[in-house]
């Protein structure tokens, strides 16, 4: 329960920096931290008490219980989360530089008044 | 080859997106060429797959050779082949088109050393993005697919340079809010039922008990496709982007990209999530929400003065209109739906490559600056305006028929929300009227203002004024299109596929009868037994 | 009797929009080019023309439905009322067309072409609103008149033109739109029903429901017979050519617009419905305020073709008046309104163009001394003004005679009250006009006070006469004489009087004889 | 929910009332969803007792990988991992196109101020000590992906970063190390077409597309499938790699415009580049 609110904390957090803070840099880090939030929540998912890394301890396929490990799906898709996560960091960072190349600065009131 | 198409729809534009950048990169030309083959390649795969599913009997494919829920399964049925090959027949228009955003000097003058050849990548990755959306049965794949289709949209739209990048960054913000928003949201669907199979989800909700979890995710998911389809008040994004965009992109964009969230949120709340109270009351907030986009766009629309920003306010309306029909959801509203669809792509379309081609080619970018182009452009006058009948709802062009077809579905859904909806179609089209015959006066019936472009083009001869062919083509194509859906509006409406009403939840089919079924499937090849 | 079912109502059809194509074509040619409209007109007449045996049977042809949407399809039927309206909008295209050659090479304006093709689009679909056979139909060619009459209006395309441009979009369009909501409707509450005579919406839903959907339909179609309060864009559309007003008047427009209220009236609530629903008498009182409304207001007016749009409003009410009192003899005096005023109002707006055209004066003050210099014209103007008022032996007295007898027929004594009153404010303000220009304005010199002797030299020149080219008058004398024969042989020709009394025999039940009724005016 | 995130400035009146609701309404939201959901850890959880039992029990037999994080990956989920490397293709795209890639072939002078920072002896020799290792624990890291953490996009990204590395040391002006940006695009490229080769392959022995079970490579299923794998985590890794190195290329060369343009002050005023 704690470890969810955390993750709503962040996802606010997140989502609020994005809407409220004047710089798009500032919006972007924003951005980063509520994609963390989602990664964590699914990473919650995948645990279970008791459980290991799921990686196979032992050869032999006999005996393998699904108790013993951790829900490998979620780290799965987080892995591709992630991915996504810091490609979209990176476009949108030379999406940035492009901007401040430009228009010489980076604060969004004064783009958008640029863009009327 | 039947059951292989599915998988190829998706991979052909994908290895296009890598094969055009490296043949620009390795041999400087041929690029442009590979490019259009690939886009001609995938529409003729996706109107095979569109015709194969007329029996009605849809076209699953096992990614992998896995079936879901542990692998990732894809299917083509009416409604996603429609969706395929509207993407598809789109793309093929904008894909001949220059790609960089040349009006506002994009890239300053330089051109890249690979050609655009990196553009034509990108809007290729941009097909594959949306198609994949279009095909997956998966949750989580078609976050992933968003993403593509998000990441190339950003990029082609920040290519228009200057303003453009400003639009594109929001445009990114917005994005991936959604899509995290969306994420969000199957993350509680998955820790809810451990799967994310749009087939074993509902078998599994069936079994869990409702729940404030499951209200949560189902509406973190209906707020960033939301987002996603400018579905008002998440629209802010789309104006800056649809006005600064290069005319190529705008034109596909506005077509298609809106229109494939509202078929996600078609497909997992209509759909995968319809037996669930909290999937049922999501649609009856859409249906409002449609109803005020549909007035606010309509409204704001002809507040401006500039055409594309204009144009961008319709599409806002209109992606009110499709939510409207979505959230009705019965058997003739998605049919309405789904005409609409079809019927504002192709004249949203072609309104989008003329207005881009007026404004980025010629700077008239003004309503008033159209002043004349009946007497200087005359085949795009008319090409626009059927495109703006059919956006108003004229006949005898395809968008009346839509609107006959939606008026009818909110009619017979009854009670006060449907009669509001009825209203705000109609006020939708009056509005539409408003702004779109005030840019048909000035294209017909007003004179050039003196010394400008128009007023000084002469009407004959080698030095007249002439769009790029391939634009020609492209606004030509579409508005015949959006005639001839108007005049074999029969033929068009029998090919929409027949919304599936979901069967009751629980009754259907539980995993064991899943199992089975792919069991069955078995003999045919390329489909493995499991163990 | 089952109805033939045959593609020709399809002739009378196409015409119009096939010969568009060439039109814009032989835009070098002139000459062609208007070849071709009289070409279509003609073929359109002819089809019209075939198809009235059979409708005088009492069967009518029918095309077979095409399907446009599930429960949705375009079929057109040629019915008694229809056949009435296309042949009467045949007739009058071809004879607009011929002055429309005049009038607009005369005053060399520009865009011609533009301006033939979409009178011809404007054409066929007034024959398809004739002709439609269901609401959906009525409605898509209802739409198209709009949009395809919209250049015409535009023609001239100045900012004061404009602005009355968008006028005339706001209200039909407005109109358009509604009316495609009531047609929705209608079609959810009685799926696939086409104009079925005496209506066929009773019983499918409450009586609120039924009224609001009437109210629906009225606006809808209301605005093009500029009902009153929506009548407001008539005469601000009368910056257009002179032909263009015709057509809006006579041929197209707002006699769609009067059309479709019978349609409604009779075909789609069906006058028991209506007096059922209490919703025949206001609409009669609409009618009526709108008669008196527009002829007093038609009085004020200056201005030559203003005047005649105001006597247009009051006119076309006549027949809204008498499709809501639904009796049979008020529907056949509305039916032969229809013919009536149509031949009457095109004499009219000819003859003040052709008084524009030959001298550019448009404004009634402006009129003095023309009626001696231009006879030919002044003559058709005064057989149209005189139709109008409802004088015997032309073609108005017929329709305000059956109206008056259909409203006493119904008790609704008043009616005849006001007929009188209208003609007589008919006369009112067409008198003047007349007046004016025959009587004032006078090319004599004006005298020295005291003198009563002039001298030879003092006298004007004697007047020569001004009659502009055959083009110009040749069609208003067409149309007076046609109105002329319609008064003293209603039968004549097409027999408008007998499709008129088809039609309303149909509505109020075939049962009713309607000749025994008829106790006055001319026999058959 | 009111206005799209990122787009409103939640200045005055109105619209930061609503904007305040709409993130209430939110955090309301999702504090009741999850209070709702299953308890942290719980083993008899839908998401512990559906689908992935398989992954867990079956990984090993059906793809021979005892990595079941690298199973699902690329084998069970193979397709989202080819979507994972289009996305980041889709980025290194989108940075080199954005910014225009011709600027930084481009020769120019260093901004001063620049150049002191590169050229650090004890940073250059930390990187030669290092770079060689880092890269070979690049590869170790994609080859040893199916039986340990890592895999395709870690040893990519790990090798790409080896690379930029000496780059970032030594500053533009040290001899060219590792491939120019055309040769990274080139390699990403190759990447992508690599994993989609497979798939493609799969399909041409009559399997589904990825279906690396129908390759003709000898062996028993679970083995070709583990060969299979190896090779799409070789071209994720060369696709994560040659993209990293565009994104460095063109973000560096985007950064150094910036700071040229910023030195060279009102010269050229903003607004006159596209």
């Amino acid at each position: 329960m704690t470890v969810y609110l955390f993750i709503v904390a962040l996802f606010i957090l997140g989502l609020g920096g994005m809407s409220l803070l004047p710089n798009l840099l500032r919006k972007l880090l924003a951005m980063n931290v509520m994609q963390v939030a989602v990664i964590v929540f699914f990473l919650a998912a995948a645990f279970k008490d008791g459980a290991s890394v799921p990686i196979l301890a032992e050869s032999g396929p006999e005996g393998i219980a699904a108790e013993g490990y951790m829900n490998p799906l979620p780290h799965t898709l987080m892995l591709t989360a992630i991915v996504v996560s810091v490609s979209t960091t990176g476009l949108a960072l030379g999406i940035l530089i492009r901007i401040r190349r430009r228009f010489d600065t980076l604060n969004e009131v004064s783009l958008l008044r640029r863009l009327r | 080859m039947r059951e292989s198409l599915p998988g190829l729809l998706v991979a052909v534009p994908l290895a296009g997106a890598a094969l055009v950048p490296l043949i620009g990169a390795l041999f400087r030309r041929g690029a442009r060429e590979t490019a259009l083959v690939l886009h001609a390649g995938v529409f003729a795969i996706a109107l095979a797959l569109f015709a194969l599913v007329q029996d009605g009997a849809p076209i699953a494919y096992a990614m992998g050779g896995w079936p879901g829920p542990w692998g990732i399964e894809l299917r083509l049925d009416g409604l996603s082949a429609l969706m395929a090959l509207l993407t598809a027949g789109m793309a093929c228009f904008a894909a001949p088109l220059d790609l960089s955003g040349r009006r506002s000097g994009a890239a300053g003058g330089r051109t890249s050393p690979f050609g655009d050849s990196l553009l034509r990548g990108v809007l290729l990755l941009l097909l594959a993005g949306l198609l994949g959306i279009v095909a997956t049965r998966d949750l989580f794949n078609l976050f992933v697919f968003m993403e593509i289709s998000s990441l190339a949209a950003y990029t082609l739209i920040a290519a228009g340079g200057g303003k453009a990048t400003i639009a594109a960054f929001r445009y990114l913000l917005a994005g991936t809010a959604a899509g995290s928003l969306y994420l969000f949201g199957v993350g509680f669907l998955y820790a809810l039922t451990g799967t994310l199979n749009m087939d074993d989800l509902p078998v599994q909700l069936a079994a869990a008990a409702p729940g404030a979890a499951l209200a949560t995710g189902v509406t973190l998911i209906a707020i960033g496709l939301s987002i996603k389809a400018a579905l008002f008040p998440l629209h802010g994004w789309l104006p800056d982007v649809y006005v600064f965009a290069p005319t190529a992109t705008t034109g596909f964009i506005a077509a298609v990209m809106a229109k494939v969230s509202a078929y996600a949120l078609l497909r997992l709340l209509g759909e995968t999530l319809f037996g669930v109270e909290a999937g049922a009351f999501v649609l009856d907030v859409l249906l409002w929400l449609g109803i005020g986009g549909v007035l606010v766009g309509g409204a704001l629309a002809i507040a401006q003065t500039d055409v594309a920003r204009m144009l961008a306010w319709s599409s806002i309306s209109a992606m009110g209109t499709i939510l409207i029909a979505v959230a009705v959801g019965s058997e003739l509203a998605v049919t309405a739906a789904l005409f609409h669809v079809v019927a504002h792509a192709l004249a949203k379309g072609c309104f989008f490559f003329a207005a881009g081609a007026l404004a980025g080619g010629l700077g008239l970018s003004r309503v008033q600056s159209w002043a004349g182009l009946a007497s200087r452009l005359p085949g795009t006058a008319v090409a626009v305006t059927v495109a703006a009948f059919s956006l108003i709802g004229l006949p005898p062009v395809a968008g009346f028929f839509s609107k006959y077809l939606l008026l009818a579905a909110t009619w017979n859904a009854g009670g006060a929300a449907g009669a509001a909806a009825f209203a705000a179609l109609i006020a939708s089209s009056l509005l539409a009227a408003v702004y779109l015959f005030r840019v048909l006066e000035a294209v017909w019936f007003r004179s050039p203002a003196q010394g400008s472009l128009l007023a000084e083009a002469p009407r004959t001869g080698p030095e007249r004024l002439r769009l790029p062919r391939p634009l020609v083509f492209a606004v030509g194509a579409l508005a015949a299109l959006t005639l001839a859906g108007g005049l074999f509006a029969a033929a068009v409406e029998r090919r929409l596929p027949r919304w599936p009403l979901p069967e009751p939840v629980g009754a259907a089919s539980d995993l064991s009868r899943l199992d089975s079924a792919r069991q069955e499937g078995a003999g045919t090849p390329g489909r493995r037994v499991l163990r | 009797m089952t109805d033939p079912v045959s593609l020709r109502p399809f002739a009378a059809l196409l015409p119009g929009i096939v010969a568009a194509l060439p039109i814009l074509l032989c835009r070098r040619r002139p000459n062609l080019r208007e070849g071709v409209t009289f070409l279509a007109g003609a073929v359109q007449l002819a089809a019209a023309v075939s198809m009235l045996p059979a409708t005088l049977d009492g069967a009518a042809v029918t095309t077979p439905e095409i399907a446009l949407l599930p429960g949705v399809a375009l079929q057109f039927r040629a019915d008694a009322l229809g056949l009435l309206f296309l042949i009467l909008s045949s007739v009058l295209w071809l004879a607009t067309s011929a002055y429309s050659v005049g009038y607009m090479r005369s005053l060399k304006y520009g865009h011609q072409t533009g301006y033939f093709a979409a009178f011809a689009v404007a054409a066929a679909s007034a024959a398809g609103i004739a002709l439609a056979a269901n609401l959906v139909t009525f409605l898509i060619c209802y739409e198209i008149l709009t949009v395809s009459t919209w250049p015409l209006v535009l023609h001239l395309r100045k900012p004061r033109v404009l602005a009355s441009g968008r006028a005339y979009l706001a209200y039909t369009l407005f109109a358009g739109q509604l009316l495609l909501g009531a047609v929705v409707w209608t079609a959810a509450l009685a799926p696939g029903a086409g104009f079925t005579p005496g209506g066929f919406l009773a019983g499918s839903a409450s009586d609120g429901a039924l009224r609001v959907l009437f109210v629906l339909f009225l606006v809808g179609v209301g605005a093009k017979a500029a009902v009153f309060p929506l009548h407001g864009w008539l005469p601000a559309a009368m910056v257009a050519p002179t032909p263009v007003s015709a057509l809006l008047h006579a041929v197209a427009v707002v006699k769609a617009g009067a059309f479709g209220m019978l349609r409604i009236t009779g075909w789609v609530f069906g006058p028991d419905l209506m007096w059922a629903l209490d919703l025949a008498l206001p609409l009669a009182l609409l009618a009526g305020g709108t008669i008196l409304f527009a002829s007093l207001r038609a009085m004020t007016e200056d201005h030559l073709k203003r005047r005649l749009a105001y006597s247009t409003v009051s006119q076309l009410s006549y027949i809204v008046l008498g499709g809501a009192i639904g009796s049979p003899l008020a529907l056949a005096g509305a039916a032969f309104h229809i013919a009536a005023h149509g031949f009457l109002k095109i004499t009219l707006f000819f003859c003040a163009g052709s008084v524009y055209a030959a001298t550019g004066k448009d404004r009634i003050s402006q009129l003095g001394g023309l009626g001696r210099i231009m006879p030919i014209t002044f003559a058709a103007f005064a057989v149209g003004a005189l139709g109008m008022a409802g004088f015997p032996f032309l073609p108005g007295f017929l329709s305000k005679w059956n109206l008056g007898l259909g409203g006493m027929d119904s008790g609704q004594h008043w009616v005849a009250a006001l007929l009188a009153t209208s003609g007589a404010l008919n006369l009112a303000y067409y008198f003047p006009v007349l007046k004016t220009a025959v009587f004032e304005g006078s090319p004599a010199p004006r005298l020295p006070y005291g003198r009563t002797i002039v001298r030879a030299e003092e006298l004007p020149p004697r007047p020569r006469l001004i009659e502009p080219t055959p083009w110009l008058w040749a069609p208003p004398v067409f149309a007076a004489a046609a109105a002329l024969v319609l008064g003293l042989f209603p039968d004549f020709g097409p027999g408008f009087w007998s499709l008129a009394e088809a039609a309303a025999a149909s509505v109020t039940d075939g049962a009713r004889d309607l000749t025994a009724l008829y106790r006055g005016g001319p026999s058959r | 929910m009111s206005p799209a995130p990122g787009k409103t400035r939640l200045r005055h009146g109105v619209p930061r009332i609503l904007g305040a609701l709409a993130f209430a309404a939110l955090l309301g939201g999702l504090v009741a969803g999850i209070r709702d959901l299953p308890r942290l850890g719980d083993p008899a959880s839908p998401a512990a007792t559906h689908v992935s039992p398989r992954f867990i029990e079956a990984a090993a037999r059906e793809t021979g990988a005892a990595n079941m994080v690298t199973a699902v990956l690329a084998d069970y989920r193979g397709y989202d991992t080819l979507g994972e490397t289009a996305v980041i293709f889709a980025a290194g795209l989108g940075c080199l196109i954005i910014l225009a890639l011709a600027a930084a072939d481009r020769r120019e002078t260093p901004p001063p101020g620049l150049t002191h920072r590169f050229g650090s002896p004890i940073l250059d020799v930390s990187a030669r000590v290092l770079t060689p290792w880092i890269l070979m624990f690049a590869l170790y890291v994609l080859i040893h992906g199916h039986v340990s953490p890592g895999g395709g996009f870690q040893g990519g990204v790990l090798f790409g970063s080896g690379l930029v590395v000496v780059r970032l040391v030594r500053g533009r002006r040290g001899p060219a190390f590792g491939p120019g940006p055309r040769a990274a695009l080139v390699l990403a490229c190759a990447g992508v077409l690599a994993f989609l080769g497979i798939g493609f392959l799969a399909m041409a022995f009559g399997g589904e597309f990825l279906d690396y079970g129908t390759l003709p490579l000898g062996g028993d299923e679970a083995h070709v499938r583990e060969l299979a794998t190896l090779g799409v985590e070789a071209a994720v890794f060369a696709a994560v790699a040659g993209t990293v190195c565009v994104l460095f290329a063109t973000i560096s060369a985007g950064v150094r415009e910036t700071e040229a343009a910023r030195s060279a002050g009102s010269a050229s005023p903003p607004g006159s580049d596209g």
